[in-house]
């Protein structure tokens, strides 16, 4: 134990989340409320995609379907069958882990492009079948009566509500990442990115271990996907298993630096603030897209192992406080 | 010690990219300023100008962007007509003048809000309008609502929004549940044989709501549904659907769903022939582009919530005892076509139409209060060049229970494809074609 | 029984263009083991590339594919060198991203340039009746254009030099730069082979449907799960896996509702995956 | 005259150095072989002098000329022929296409017609499988196919990587009867192998490689009396 307290690492990972995640709260400022609700979504996002991508080595292009399920789950409690919120998302998170790990353990099998392509096709299926399936409102989706937010002392409040409990949720998700990556386990991990096969003989129970790792990457994303639709009020089938916000997961993990702790903390950050003055910019407004596709490229060319990982490689004394 | 210096310093730098330079600087609300004066009130020494924020968000990228120019146009239209008229004058001498701010959406819920936050919280708009598609703006009401907000809904007709509970959101476009019933009337009217319709739609949020309005309708009339299928949003394939359709032998096709799925779909349903006597889809037939369809296009009938050709003027006001307000219809279509060099579709109609309510209800209240614009636009009962507006103040609050749509049908005139009014009567510009020959 | 026909043919015609859309693919996959995130994007730049002929030089659709082709193999080489040639020896993750940042490039720009306007190209070959099967002209020819690539492309593989040096270096890199293979040069040219098939096939979609820049995306998809069913990597397979798909859209609505199809395509998809990785023509 | 030369060659993986300032040379038209046990470098050294690897320091002059730098492609295309260890044929295509392959370089192609008949003839039982996929093959004839494929490319030097692994003896013996003949016809050729005694029986010239650095070099009949060559390596 005494060894994580001691872990400088450990304490700046928790409080940069913290410090950044609280400055809404001291402020009050709703906007800056929203725009840190969107980052640390997609900390929470990034940072569980990791275990699985960073620390495991499997490309996961179908992460989403972990957030849109969550979602659904829990806007299903909340909105049909009137539960409160924390409940609800509870529930959610036991829903997709189950999901996770049934999943995990038949298409883990794939290897490389295989399993990546398999991902898509998941994340496709289910959509497909959500749209299909009328109980949870098919392709028109759900809606929430507005009187609900009553419950959580008005709407206002049950913004910030919303928002505290993310907080909790990227804090957890975080931690679990750093744990993670710490343990045993993680080492197995990591060995298994190396090389699996070596990794076997070592006597690392590979297909446990991935599916594991896999169950444990789809914990956060399904509060999450409660909590984002329940601030939203809705949810769609479109909304809830955009294939694209998978690949931005991706993004932003490569940005901060694949297979650290604080990578994708910091590409996810880096990366919402940089779209959202890209949008807002009179200058890029119109090139935005295009112009993000540059910086990226530029980034997988010229800085492979992403922000952390360069500090990291050029500084080696940083590595014992950035995990 | 070294080490700690380092961590504070790592600690700093990160939580300075986390947080980012968000100014944390707490928006004033925006206090009524005894700004400049216009020139235009200069003889009315003791006019107070007022200027009113109104936000909105347009999706200037992703699978929105055109439909949202056309809205942001329109509503950049009336701005200037209001401009050009010297403002809002109320009854104290206040002058109200607006002043627009709005964000690229990129067509994405996560944004909608985002920004919706942002207009309200950071730039202090008094006032707000929806961003196009009824999805968009399902997000976008959560925040106005929660914030209190005056919202005018505009591209947006699914109903559902308006059965949440909402108590300052108002829609402009006629609802999804009365798209597309007029095409039934229209068949029964037509052809009192008719018997079979197929209804088939995307599998979207509005599509289907449109879809299930008038199959309970059909059903209602008399009319046998022998087929009622969503095919999955961006098909581009119909032949293997159309193969089915027609096996089950409908008299009319009633469905579709937005501009690229309905025009495919048309385009092989003329190049499939299928034997069918009508054909009435939602959304592309009523957007110009339509035309590129060239012959395929000709017959298909289309629900339209505003055509430049549609006949409400202060006379049909009058006839139907209600206030005329605004522009008239050539007014509104020549002042478009100076701004931007081509005809109004109703998209942009909309834009214009939501601002122009705005202006009507500020009017109506006499005030910038927005109690009591709520009031006002709960009362409201007006025509203007858009047709008829009037709120549901009952169950459904702010759904619009005034406006009507009108059904154009693509006919061919010296060669050439033309759009013309073929349902209701009363607004018809033409015979329609049926049953249709192909 | 008649809808059956009528749908089986529907299906197949479409089918060789799916076919086709998923070559370039599956072939750059095979070459270099790259999965083309890009694809969609390229379809679509196809797409305009014979639309903006057409409106802009009134050039027939089927004479701008040949142009097409020719810019599709230039493109693809430059793409090659800027984006998959200094990651090659990196992660896998590397070119899944730079590639999909290259997609982010062209749909951004080409969201600027052509706004998401659904475009059309007005053509029509009429269509003749076979029984109880009605032929669209446009189809019959996108089908035959299909398989004269397709073959076009076979023969060049099978019977040239530089295409079967592309088979060598797909098989073994090291080897065939041992026996005097410039390998590089030939990765360059199976990207910029990949890129044509991508941007031809764009163009004889866009014979058929109504597109947008944003339309390439349901071909990419498509395209996975042709290649799925073809075998990654085998430009041949995925001819059989574009013809499967199309007969499953073609039949699947005679049988349950159509909104059901995606759900079967990717369910299948997975399975197939998960069962038989070399796709349903391979060995195991 | 020496056609190829390697001088102060070292090169390894990553961080690992494998060779250390090894200096080869071939005369034209002799057999050169280079023995040494398993692991000692004598793959890396192939692979470093044919460029695959990238060498550290050293020059690799061949034919007069500084090719250090030259990818493999085009050593290939000036004569230098690498049958790789482990054969590396081309499994997916036939056998026909894999010798065609062979014949890739520009000086071998007039001659390809020639060289696929000298093959054929060496070699009848490739004749007879033409067609067949490469991967099909059984390991020697698998390795007669790489030799083929090599005899195609009309090298001006040929380079064996360890052709006796994993063969039965008998086609050990037939391989080496191929190399005999080959270097009656006055081909230039480096042998690469483990098979110490028979590699010292057929050569000129020969190295010693040991841990990454050469240890002994001469004639291939004195090395072959050396005590410390017959204690380590002939098991005498």
């Amino acid at each position: 134990m005494m060894r994580y307290v001691r872990d400088p690492a450990l304490w700046l990972t928790t409080l940069v989340v913290l410090v950044a995640g609280v400055w809404p709260l001291i402020t009050r400022s709703a906007t800056t409320r929203e725009d840190m609700f969107l980052i640390l979504m997609f900390v929470t996002l990034a940072s569980s995609l990791n275990i699985v991508l960073g620390y495991t080595g499997y490309v996961n292009f179908g992460h989403i379907v972990f957030f849109g399920l969550g979602g659904y789950i829990g806007f299903y409690l909340i909105a049909e069958k009137g539960w409160h919120v924390i409940p609800a998302a509870l529930a959610a998170s036991l829903g997709v882990v189950l999901f996770a790990a049934i999943l995990g353990g038949i298409i883990l099998r794939l290897r490389g492009a295989y399993f990546a392509l398999a991902t898509i096709g998941v994340n496709e299926a289910v959509r497909s079948f959500i749209v299909n399936w009328d109980a949870v409102g098919g392709a028109v989706g759900m809606e929430m009566n507005f009187s609900r937010y009553q419950d959580y002392g008005g709407p206002m409040n049950a913004l910030w509500f919303a928002y505290i409990l993310l907080l909790i949720v990227t804090l957890a998700s975080v931690l679990l990442s750093y744990f993670v990556r710490t343990s045993k386990f993680g080492l197995g991990l990591l060995a298994i990115r190396e090389d699996e096969d070596a990794a076997l003989v070592l006597g690392i129970p590979a297909p446990k271990a991935k599916t594991i790792a896999f169950a444990l990457s789809a914990i956060f994303p399904a509060i999450v996907g409660t909590l984002f639709f329940f601030k939203n009020g809705n949810i769609e089938p479109g909304d809830a298993f955009r294939l694209h916000m998978s690949v931005e997961g991706i993004v932003m993990i490569m940005l901060g630096g694949y297979g650290t702790v604080m990578g994708p903390v910091v590409g996810a950050a880096t990366y919402e603030r940089l779209r959202g003055f890209l949008l807002t910019s009179p200058l890029f407004k119109n090139l935005q897209l295009a112009f993000a596709g540059v910086l990226l490229l530029l980034i997988i060319i010229f800085v492979p192992s992403g922000v952390v990982g360069w500090l990291r490689n050029r500084f080696p004394k940083v590595r014992r406080i950035l995990a | 010690m070294k080490g700690m210096r380092l961590f504070v310093t790592v600690l700093f730098i990160l939580a300075l990219i986390v947080t980012g330079c968000s100014k944390a600087t707490p928006t004033p609300a925006p206090q009524p300023t005894k700004a400049e004066a216009a020139p235009a009130q200069q003889q009315a020494p003791e006019a107070k100008a007022k200027t009113l924020v109104l936000g909105f968000t347009a999706s200037q990228t992703g699978k929105y962007a055109k439909e949202s120019k056309e809205q942001t146009q329109g509503i950049q239209l009336w701005l200037k007509d209001l401009e050009k008229k010297g403002g809002l004058k109320l009854s104290d001498g206040t002058v109200v003048n607006f002043k627009v701010k709005y964000y690229d959406d990129e067509s994405t819920k996560e944004r909608v809000q985002q920004l919706y936050t942002k207009l309200i919280t950071e730039d202090g708009a008094d006032l707000l309008i929806s961003p196009y598609s009824s999805g968009l703006t399902a997000a976008a009401a959560v925040i106005a609502e929660q914030y209190g907000k005056i919202m005018i809904t505009t591209g947006a007709a699914s109903d559902s929004i308006y059965k949440q509970g909402y108590k300052r959101v108002y829609q402009i476009y006629t609802p999804a549940s009365r798209y597309l019933t007029g095409a039934v009337d229209a068949l029964k009217a037509w052809d009192p044989n008719a018997k079979k319709v197929a209804v088939v739609y995307e599998k979207s949020k509005f599509a289907t709501g449109v879809a299930k309005a008038v199959k309970a309708y059909a059903e209602k009339q008399g009319l046998e549904v022998v087929l009622f299928e969503g095919y999955e949003a961006g098909t581009t394939d119909f032949n293997p659907f159309i193969n089915k359709i027609e096996a089950a032998k409908p008299d009319a096709i009633i469905g579709g769903g937005h501009f690229q799925d309905g025009s495919t779909f048309a385009k092989q349903l003329y190049e499939k022939k299928t034997p069918v006597k009508m054909v009435a889809i939602l959304v592309a037939p009523a957007v110009p582009e339509f035309a590129e369809l060239g012959d395929a296009a000709v017959g298909v009938i289309g629900p339209s919530q505003w055509e430049s050709i549609a006949k409400y003027s202060p006379e049909s006001a009058k006839a139907a005892g209600l206030t005329w307000c605004g522009p008239t219809i050539e007014e509104f279509v020549s002042g478009y076509k100076e701004a931007y060099g081509y005809e109004p579709g109703y998209h942009a109609a909309g834009g214009y139409a939501a601002g122009l309510v705005l202006e009507r209800a500020i009017k109506m209240a006499d005030s910038t209060d927005p109690d009591a614009i709520t009031k006002a636009l709960d009362a409201m009962d007006v025509m203007i060049f858009f047709g008829h507006i009037k709120f549901d103040t009952g169950e459904a609050h702010g759904l619009q229970i005034g406006h009507d749509m009108v059904y154009l049908q693509w006919q061919k005139k010296d060669g050439k494809v033309v759009r013309e009014i073929v349902w209701p009567e009363a607004a018809k510009t033409a015979d329609a074609i049926y049953p249709l020959e192909r | 029984m008649d809808v059956l026909l009528a749908s089986l043919v529907d299906g197949l015609l479409i089918g060789f263009v799916y076919g086709l859309a998923a070559m370039g693919l599956t072939l750059i996959f095979g070459v270099m083991d790259v999965v083309n995130l890009s694809h969609g994007a390229l379809i679509a730049l196809g797409m305009f590339g014979v639309y903006l002929l057409f409106t802009g030089l009134g050039l027939n659709p089927y004479l701008g594919l040949l142009i097409v082709l020719v810019l599709g193999i230039i493109l693809g080489m430059i793409l090659y060198a800027i984006a998959i040639h200094p990651l090659l020896d990196g992660p896998h993750l590397s070119t899944l991203l730079s590639t999909f940042a290259v997609s982010m490039i062209i749909i951004g720009v080409g969201t600027m340039l052509f706004t998401s306007t659904p475009r059309n190209i007005d053509i029509n070959l009429g269509s003749m009746v076979l029984g109880p099967v009605r032929l669209q002209g446009t189809r019959v020819v996108a089908a035959l254009v299909a398989i004269l690539v397709a073959t076009g492309l076979y023969i060049f593989m099978y019977r040239t030099h530089v295409g079967k040096s592309i088979r060598a270096v797909a098989n073994n890199r090291d080897a065939a730069e041992l026996v005097g293979i410039p390998s590089v040069r030939i990765l360059a040219f199976s990207f910029g082979l990949g890129t044509m098939l991508a941007m031809v096939s764009g163009g004889l979609i866009a014979t058929l449907f109504p597109f947008s820049i944003l339309s390439g995306g349901t071909y990419e998809l498509k395209s996975f799960v042709i290649c799925v069913l073809g075998g990654l990597g085998n430009p041949t397979g995925a001819l059989l896996g574009g013809l499967i798909l199309g007969l499953i859209e073609g039949l699947i609505p005679v049988f349950m509702p159509v909104g059901w199809t995606p759900v079967i395509e990717f369910t299948l998809f997975v399975l197939i995956i998960l069962i038989r990785p070399s796709g349903i023509l391979g060995a195991r | 005259m020496m056609i190829l030369e390697a001088q102060h060659l070292s090169s390894g993986y990553g961080e690992l150095q494998i060779l250390w300032d090894v200096s080869i040379a071939l005369q034209q038209g002799r057999l050169t072989t280079v023995v040494g046990s398993n692991g000692a470098g004598k793959t890396t050294m192939l692979r470093t002098i044919m460029g695959l690897i990238k060498p550290w320091s050293g020059k690799v002059v061949f034919d007069g000329q500084d090719v250090t730098h030259l990818p493999p492609h085009k050593k290939a295309e000036m004569g230098l022929i690498l049958i790789p260890e482990g054969r590396q044929l081309f499994t997916e295509m036939t056998v026909l296409e894999n010798l065609e392959m062979g014949a890739s370089p520009a000086r071998a192609r007039p001659k390809m017609k020639e060289n696929l008949e000298k093959v054929f003839e060496l070699f009848p039982r490739l004749k007879e499988r033409m067609h067949q996929k490469a991967g099909t093959l059984s390991g020697g004839e698998q390795q007669m196919l790489a030799l083929g494929r090599g005899i195609m490319a009309d090298p001006i030097v040929l380079m064996f990587d360890e052709p006796s692994l994993g063969l039965a003896p008998l086609l050990v013996i037939e391989l080496f009867d191929i190399i005999k003949r080959l270097k009656a016809e006055g081909m230039t050729m480096l042998l690469v192998e483990q098979n110490v005694h028979l590699a010292l029986a057929v050569s000129d010239y020969a190295y010693v490689l040991s841990e990454g650095r050469i240890e002994i070099e001469g004639e291939a009949s004195v090395v072959r009396q050396m005590d410390e060559v017959r204690e380590a390596y002939l098991g005498i």
